[in-house]
């Protein structure tokens, strides 16, 4: 046969050749009224991966105005083919918690409460802690002579629920310090 | 995992040991059960009925920690009934290797033990060399030295009524197990195991681990459909976090972190590199100066070259043998020798052994820095019960953390499958991101250095730092970039372009990776391959599940790891309805092989594993640090005051910590003679931080209970919903009484033992429901991996007069 | 097998599914009204068909590989027969749809003479040879002339022998097994006939395969216009341009009715229709559902979106 | 034709995912549960009026193989339904059927009835399935989801379950799908049962004896009562039907 798949393209819906439902003499006005009335909502479909288990089902979430409104299991991740257990599915339940932490909290030493402190304060705060322990207690060498350039005081324990790129940053980023006391759910 | 969770369906035999499938990994269990409906037979073998015994062809309770006299015992059946492969065992295992004259064992220790350090010479363990370095062996397994008679004699001892003793397992049920399993020894036939920490979480646990690689590779289970040792691993990244490496003693890719012996780049290099003379080993490891110098180059980026050995000297070296894990931090914070630090995403005050001692060396620190997306016994502990926070020096911070639908990046799935979410949602209210904050904290640190100077301001400086987090440019680093033009197999790549493969990277610095094992996932050609969602596949990779063109998985998009050992020495698949590779019209199809080289009869091939200094697969185990065989020792805490298999009651080489506060009961001690063995519950997580604040989902389990057989319970006139107080050497907790049937008692050394449960999963911040299960357990920890024996301890349980942590 | 099939997906009845759609939305009355007959005409002729109609080949997998559906270079003569059946069946209801009575003793003239075979006549629908159908078009109406019957335009003929073609090829299709892969198929054209799909649907969940987890469905299939087969595509992607970034797609929906939605792709500013099967008890039959769909059209092309896939039910005045 | 809930137990794995489901499409408030006095995963520990569904457990041992049953409760609406019989003697269709689906509808004017009344209702009941608002006055238990079937969509804990357990449609369809689903499990399970399905339109498959499930899981189970007038009256229907069914 002389055909090439190409060919089919052109004949666009078969029996639509040129044939409009306005040529059979149907009366299109009150669906026209009707769709005019309609509210239309609009949500996008984000693919994501479940936070619980490791079998890591991959699920869809729907967005409607930057707020997440449903969450199902996406059918084509050929591990959960769409499923999700009750876990899975609470996950959106877990998402809009009321319990979160909501700002960055700071409590001063002997204090009973907690501060509601900037990102900016907080972080700056950090990170002079962070330099003031490397340079008290960092070790150049160990008793023999040896080059160890480490930071014993300082730890990084967590976590699994990082990315992998939050974790090779992280492993860089204490390695850079000095650190060596460094772990997480793995040993657990 | 050595496959994948789809390849699961493809097996005729499921041991599932050491985890509750059904109930922490259910997806999972949909394709145990899909096997289950092709003929498989499932079996777990687990001290407590779950919701994955009940979905079992058959439930077999035994007693905590002794998964290696039941496996042993398993061994020896299937040398005794000759059940085992024998082609696999001879060609692609160790069995056949000469091991030294030095070697011995007696009476429960291996030669080279040192009663002082608590340590092996494992140099006593080596196999015997011909004169060109390569090892003597002996196919037809008779040589008396042999790893396959040694491993007989060994496991001689493990008969059915000593593993029955011990492990308070009917003859009858093991019985049942053995035959079952072993009839996986046909090369058309596999096995799989799976488990969780179940048996990771013991002082003996990779040494279980250990016993279920000798049966498989007994088996010929290894590197097939449907075979393999797969670690269900717990938590939601857990196999990437362990990849990226947060963690002391490894740097990422798998490598040894750099000690004080190792002074320079060329000392490392030289420790680190194994050499094998068989021209028939692929040895990959002898590839490790290239990945490694391409790390440093990712990780100091221009200032790393090769006359400054990348960098080498700014790492910090550990001190040789030293344990920098969180049984031994916790324990030098409770001495007062840590000033401060950072916990984000982890509640080790509920999680973490001996919680008692944990919490109050918490107490001891300057600062900490926590991140989370909820309160937690962790970040609130300066106002635990019973503390003065008045009294509390710690400064805390707590920022708030993004979830996984409010940040994009990949993680990795228990099957080493790259997986790229995309941000669904902006963080919610300030929080941000763990790469924000790391990113912004050690910008603000450097900046500090370059200002006003400081110790050792380089190892800093130098570093190649972001100036913002960007997930997906991270991800690119972490596969690596040419440092100048190259030519790989005749293409040119320009410097900066991504490097198509491991095998492009190079020791001269002109490459970069942030892991060898993830280089060829985000590439020039291909792009981000943890995004790939087609479906495509071969009808032969169809038939066992594989789906080489979804997302892309380390090493090199090999689904299923060394599945050279599932073909002959012709490339023919042992079992040719479910084969994974194949020889055909001169190259390999189905899955990624490991390695290109043509089958072995071509003379041109290579040991089928390639991962292991010598190619075969390791019957006899040299590396480990508690010896190259398994060997049944009790758990540190125990119901019973001798060992059935040998003199030496508990492992000769388990770590420990010793303050004032960590007590252990001695063996068989009156006052705790119950078995505790702890555990997740399905509607909570882990402990419990996330679900406890769903209040639909704390009303379906909403207080800590502890689970005794209706024997205990007449025994120690408990009546089910009673308060009761379970107390172990270290502490004590409230728990309500659930007398269920689920739980057994068992039959050990002749007497009766029973074992309880409990689930961690509830703390004082959610007021009423019970507190930290963890405050009964000690720290003890697998001399290989310092993980704590979490699954047994000893305790004794009594009715509570009143309840203080419980809301009655 | 663990997937369902086309023959297994069980759905309500045309009539049934039209009448629960006016009660739901009246303004779709005379609509339903109007294509009634021809629809539930299809549905009576495909059960009757079913017991002979002559099974389509097997798909080579190298066709497949290179995107050209099965029909292609086939001549529909093992048809003929149910072909023929079809025509007389089919007929009335059309010829009063189209307001063109003795329409099909024009075709039935036409093939006596000229030794075809209702194969040949409905065969430039699977090649599309749009000219061929002109040429018949113009050789009836010197016939029609004759008999001073309305005129024949193309586009008449063409839905005509559409719907004649339509019964059959369903039949057929529907025997087919649920493929045991899928991904193989990347053409937005039906991998059995080659025409463009109707629509898109989100499969239902499934009790099926395992004691414990069933699938959450969601699939996402496309169904023929022609031939009414589904077949799966991504659900992540556009199915006209092939988009998978989520920033470029989006969904439009009426607030009360989730489940029927717009997929708009903002990188070909395309758009196709899609039903979430899972949010219906019934399952309504699913050669209503691009009528029933109307208004989501209109919304569509209200706000400037092109129809991925040109149907009768998208052709809207305004063309 | 009335719509059929199939009920499979030997799928759940208790996840309780429809329990859950159900609280959140009514938008239910969580009880305040401990397990004091209780020790045991069936949490609530009883329907009441913020839980319309509830997963029961219950073991035993059956020689050494232990069993582990799950059973989600919940309204049978019952083809021929007592307790709107005993109902109707008070308030007259406070409790209606739907035509068109068969379900079992407690309506506002529930809110009528006495407690005396209530408790009638409930004891007419042989799944002892109606619970009183505490606050409101008004009698609770599942409402087959009306809302959400009558615009063609299933059942919230249907839509939730990921095992295959909760089934939802024509009452054809549905005693189809039990009696296949009845072969297979006895295969393995040879006792195994439909729990009384031509009386309700929730139909349960047990693959154990029904009083290793719940005291109510089938209608002979439950407890023979000193029977005032009108429940008498109600129970009297049921025996009737069934022979005139037997009959036609």
């Amino acid at each position: 046969m002389q055909c090439n798949r190409r060919s089919f393209l052109k004949l666009a819906g078969a029996g639509a050749v040129g044939l409009s439902l306005g040529q059979l003499g149907v009366d299109l006005t009150p669906v026209e009224a009707y769709a005019a009335q309609l509210k239309i909502d609009g949500a996008k479909e984000i693919f994501t991966v479940c936070p619980f288990c490791s079998v890591s089902c991959n699920a869809i979430g729907y967005v409607k105005d930057g707020k997440l409104v449903n969450t199902e299991g996406d059918p084509d991740y050929p591990v959960n083919e769409g499923s999700l257990c009750a876990k899975g599915a609470a996950m959106f339940t877990m998402t809009t918690s009321e319990h979160r932490v909501k700002k960055p909290l700071y409590r001063a030493p002997y204090s009973d409460k907690w501060e509601e402190k900037s990102w900016e304060w907080v972080m700056d705060r950090i990170a002079r802690r962070v330099k003031e322990t490397r340079d008290k207690d960092f070790i150049l060498k160990d008793e023999h002579g040896n080059t160890v350039n480490r930071l014993e005081s300082m730890f990084l324990l967590g976590t699994s629920h990082a990315d992998n790129e939050e974790c090779a940053l992280a492993h860089q980023a204490m390695r850079g310090l000095g650190v060596v006391h460094m772990d997480h759910q793995a040993r657990i | 995992m050595t496959n994948h969770w789809i390849d699961i369906k493809n097996a005729d035999s499921i041991l599932i040991m050491g985890s509750n499938a059904a109930e922490h990994h259910p997806i999972s269990f949909k394709w145990v059960l899909r096997a289950k409906d092709a003929g498989a037979t499932v079996m777990h073998v687990d001290p407590k009925f779950s919701r994955t015994s009940a979905r079992s062809d058959f439930h077999v309770p035994l007693r905590s920690g002794t998964d290696i006299a039941f496996l042993g015992g398993m061994i020896h059946y299937i040398l005794e009934s000759g059940s085992y492969f024998k082609k696999y065992v001879a060609e692609y295992t160790n069995a056949g290797l000469v091991v030294g004259k030095e070697y011995g064992f007696q009476d429960g220790l291996f030669t080279g033990y040192d009663p002082k350090t608590r340590l092996y010479d494992k140099s006593k363990w080596n196999f015997e060399l011909d004169e060109n370095g390569v090892p003597l062996r002996d196919v037809t397994l008779q040589h008396p030295r042999c790893v396959f008679q040694l491993m007989r004699r060994h496991y001689e001892r493990y008969s059915l009524d000593k593993v029955s003793a011990t492990t308070g397992v009917s003859k009858e049920n093991l019985r049942r197990v053995y035959e079952t399993f072993a009839a996986t020894g046909k090369p058309d036939k596999a096995g799989t195991v799976m488990y969780a920490l179940g048996w990771t979480q013991h002082t003996v646990g990779v040494q279980n681990i250990r016993s279920a690689a000798i049966i498989q590779l007994l088996l010929g289970n290894i590197g097939v459909a449907g075979g393999g040792i797969n670690a269900l691993r717990g938590e939601p990244n857990v196999q990437g976090s362990t990849d990226h490496t947060l963690l002391y003693h490894i740097i990422p890719g798998y490598m040894a972190m750099p000690h004080n012996g190792w002074q320079t780049y060329e000392e490392y290099i030289k420790a680190n590199t194994p050499v094998s003379h068989d021209p028939l080993s692929a040895n990959w490891w002898q590839h490790k100066p290239k990945y490694f110098a391409s790390l440093l180059k990712a990780w100091y980026g221009e200032n790393a070259t090769r006359e400054n050995e990348f960098c080498y000297e700014l790492l910090p070296k550990i001190e040789k043998g030293e344990d920098y894990s969180y049984m031994f931090l916790f324990d030098r914070m409770y001495q007062n020798k840590i000033r401060g630090g950072i916990i984000i995403g982890l509640n080790p005050m509920n999680s973490v052994p001996n919680t008692n001692k944990v919490r109050k060396a918490l107490d001891n620190l300057d600062w900490l820095v926590t991140a989370e997306l909820h309160h937690s016994e962790t970040t609130d502990n300066w106002r635990r019960p019973g503390v003065d926070p008045k009294k509390n020096k710690t400064e805390v911070f707590l920022l708030p953390s993004a979830h996984r639908l409010e940040k994009e990046g990949s993680v990795t799935n228990s099957g080493r499958w790259l997986l790229w979410h995309y941000q669904a949602i902006k963080p919610g209210y300030e929080a941000r991101n763990f790469g924000q904050m790391f990113v912004d904290m050690l910008n603000r640190v450097r900046n500090l250095y370059a200002k006003d100077g400081g110790v050792l301001p380089e190892a800093l400086l130098k570093l190649d730092w972001p100036q913002s987090y960007d997930a997906e440019e991270v991800c690119r680093r972490i596969n690596g970039h040419f440092t100048r033009d190259t030519e790989i197999k005749g293409k040119l790549y320009k410097k900066g372009q991504q490097v198509p493969s491991f095998t492009a990277l190079a020791d001269d610095g002109s490459t970069s990776s942030l892991n060898w094992l993830y280089a060829g996932s985000y590439t020039e050609e291909d792009g981000n391959k943890s995004k790939r969602r087609s479906a495509e596949q071969t009808p032969m990779q169809a038939k066992i599940g594989l789906y080489p063109n979804w997302s892309w998985c380390w090493p090199v998009n090999r689904r299923i790891l060394y599945n050279r050992a599932s073909v002959d020495e012709q490339g023919r698949p042992f079992n040719p309805a479910k084969a994974v590779i194949e020889w055909k019209n001169g190259k390999w199809v189905g899955d990624v092989p490991d390695g290109g080289w043509p089958p072995l009869a071509t003379g041109k091939g290579r040991n089928p594993f390639i991962m292991s200094r010598h190619g075969y697969g390791q019957i006899f185990g040299p590396g480990r640090q508690d010896g190259p065989f398994s060997e049944h020792y009790e758990p540190v805490e125990t119901p019973v005051n001798s060992n059935l298999f040998s003199g030496q009651l508990s492992s000769p080489c388990y770590k420990s910590v010793s303050s004032e506060m960590d007590l252990l009961a001695p063996p068989a001690d009156p006052r705790f003679p119950i078995v505790l063995t702890t555990y997740n519950v399905t509607e909570h997580w882990c402990g419990g931080g996330e679900t406890r604040n769903v209040p639909n989902l704390l009303e379906t389990e909403p207080q800590l209970y502890v689970e005794i057989s209706p024997e205990l319970a007449k025994e120690k006139g408990i009546k089910n919903g009673e308060g009761v107080i379970i107390e172990s050497i270290r502490g004590r907790v409230e728990a309500i009484a659930m007398v269920t049937v689920r739980m057994r008692p068992l039959k050990v050394h002749g007497r009766i033992v029973h074992e309880i449960g409990m689930p961690f999963c509830f703390g004082w911040t959610t007021p009423g429901t019970g507190d930290s299960t963890n405050r009964l357990t000690p720290s003890v920890g697998d001399p290989n991996t310092t993980i704590p024996e979490y699954k047994a301890s000893c305790v004794n349980i009594r009715k509570a007069d009143k309840l203080t942590e419980l809301a009655t | 097998m663990h997937t369902r099939t086309s023959a297994q997906l069980r759905t309500d009845s045309v009539r049934s599914s039209l009448q629960r759609l006016c009660q739901e939305r009246p303004a779709y009355q005379q609509l339903a009204d109007v294509f009634a007959p021809l629809l539930e005409c299809a549905e009576l002729l495909r059960e009757e068909l079913a017991p002979t109609c002559p099974a389509l080949p097997p798909h080579a997998q190298t066709l497949k590989g290179q995107g050209i559906p099965l029909l292609i270079g086939n001549d529909l003569k093992t048809w003929d027969q149910a072909l023929d059946q079809s025509l007389e069946r089919m007929a009335p209801v059309l010829e009063t749809l189209l307001e063109r009575p003795g329409l099909e003793a024009l075709l039935r003239d036409q093939m006596q003479r000229s030794g075809r075979t209702p194969a040949d006549l409905v065969l430039p629908l699977l090649q599309g040879d749009e000219a061929a159908i002109k040429r018949l078009a113009t050789e009836l109406e010197q016939d029609r002339k004759d008999r001073d019957e309305p005129a024949i335009d193309p586009g008449r003929l063409g839905f005509f022998l559409h719907h004649v073609l339509s019964p059959v090829l369903s039949t057929a299709a529907a025997m087919l097994p649920e493929p045991a892969t899928w991904g193989d198929w990347k053409e937005p054209v039906c991998p059995v006939c080659g025409c463009l799909p109707a629509f898109a649907s989100l499969s239902p969940r499934e009790p099926a395969h395992t004691e414990q987890i069933v699938s959450g469905g969601g699939r996402k299939h496309l169904h023929c216009g022609l031939c009414g087969h589904h077949w799966r595509i991504r659900r992540d992607a556009c199915p006209g341009c092939g988009q998978a970034d989520s920033e470029q797609r989006e969904l439009l929906y009426a607030q009360d009715a989730a489940r029927e939605r717009i997929e708009v792709c903002r990188a070909c500013n395309g758009y196709a229709l899609c039903v979430d099967l899972r949010e219906y008890d019934p399952v309504p039959a699913l050669e209503t559902v691009p009528l029933a769909l109307l208004h989501l059209d209109m919304v569509a092309r209200e706000r400037g979106l092109r129809p991925l896939f040109r149907s009768i039910w998208n052709v809207l005045p305004q063309d | 034709m009335p719509k059929t809930f199939f009920i499979d137990t030997s799928r759940c794995t208790a996840c309780r995912g429809c329990q859950i489901a159900c609280k959140e499409w009514h938008e239910l408030p969580a009880n305040k549960t401990t397990q004091f006095g209780w020790g045991s995963h069936q949490n609530p520990q009883d329907l009441n009026s913020f839980n319309y569904k509830l997963v029961r457990f219950s073991e035993h041992l059956d020689g050494d193989v232990i069993r582990w049953n799950f059973f989600p409760d919940q309204c049978r609406h019952c083809v021929s339904p007592p307790c709107k019989q005993v109902g109707d003697m008070t308030h007259e269709n406070a409790i209606v059927q739907d035509k068109a689906t068969g379900a079992v509808l407690f309506t506002e004017a529930t809110r009528q009835f006495s407690e005396m009344d209530f408790e009638d209702i409930r004891d007419a009941c042989p799944y002892n399935i109606p619970r009183r608002d505490p606050k409101t006055g008004q009698l609770t238990k599942c409402t087959m989801c009306i809302d959400r079937v009558r615009s063609g969509m299933l059942p919230a804990c249907v839509k939730a379950c990921p095992t295959g357990t909760m089934n939802f449609g024509e009452r054809e369809d549905m005693l189809k799908l039990a009696a296949q689903r009845l072969e297979r499990v006895r295969k393995n399970f040879p006792e195994a049962m439909l729990a009384d399905p031509e009386d309700v339109n929730v139909i349960f498959l047990l693959t154990d004896a029904p009083e290793n499930y719940h005291d109510y899981a089938v209608a002979s189970l439950a407890p023979v009562r000193p029977m005032d007038r009108k429940s008498f009256l109600a129970v009297l229907g049921r025996p009737l039907r069934r022979i005139a069914d037997g009959l036609g």
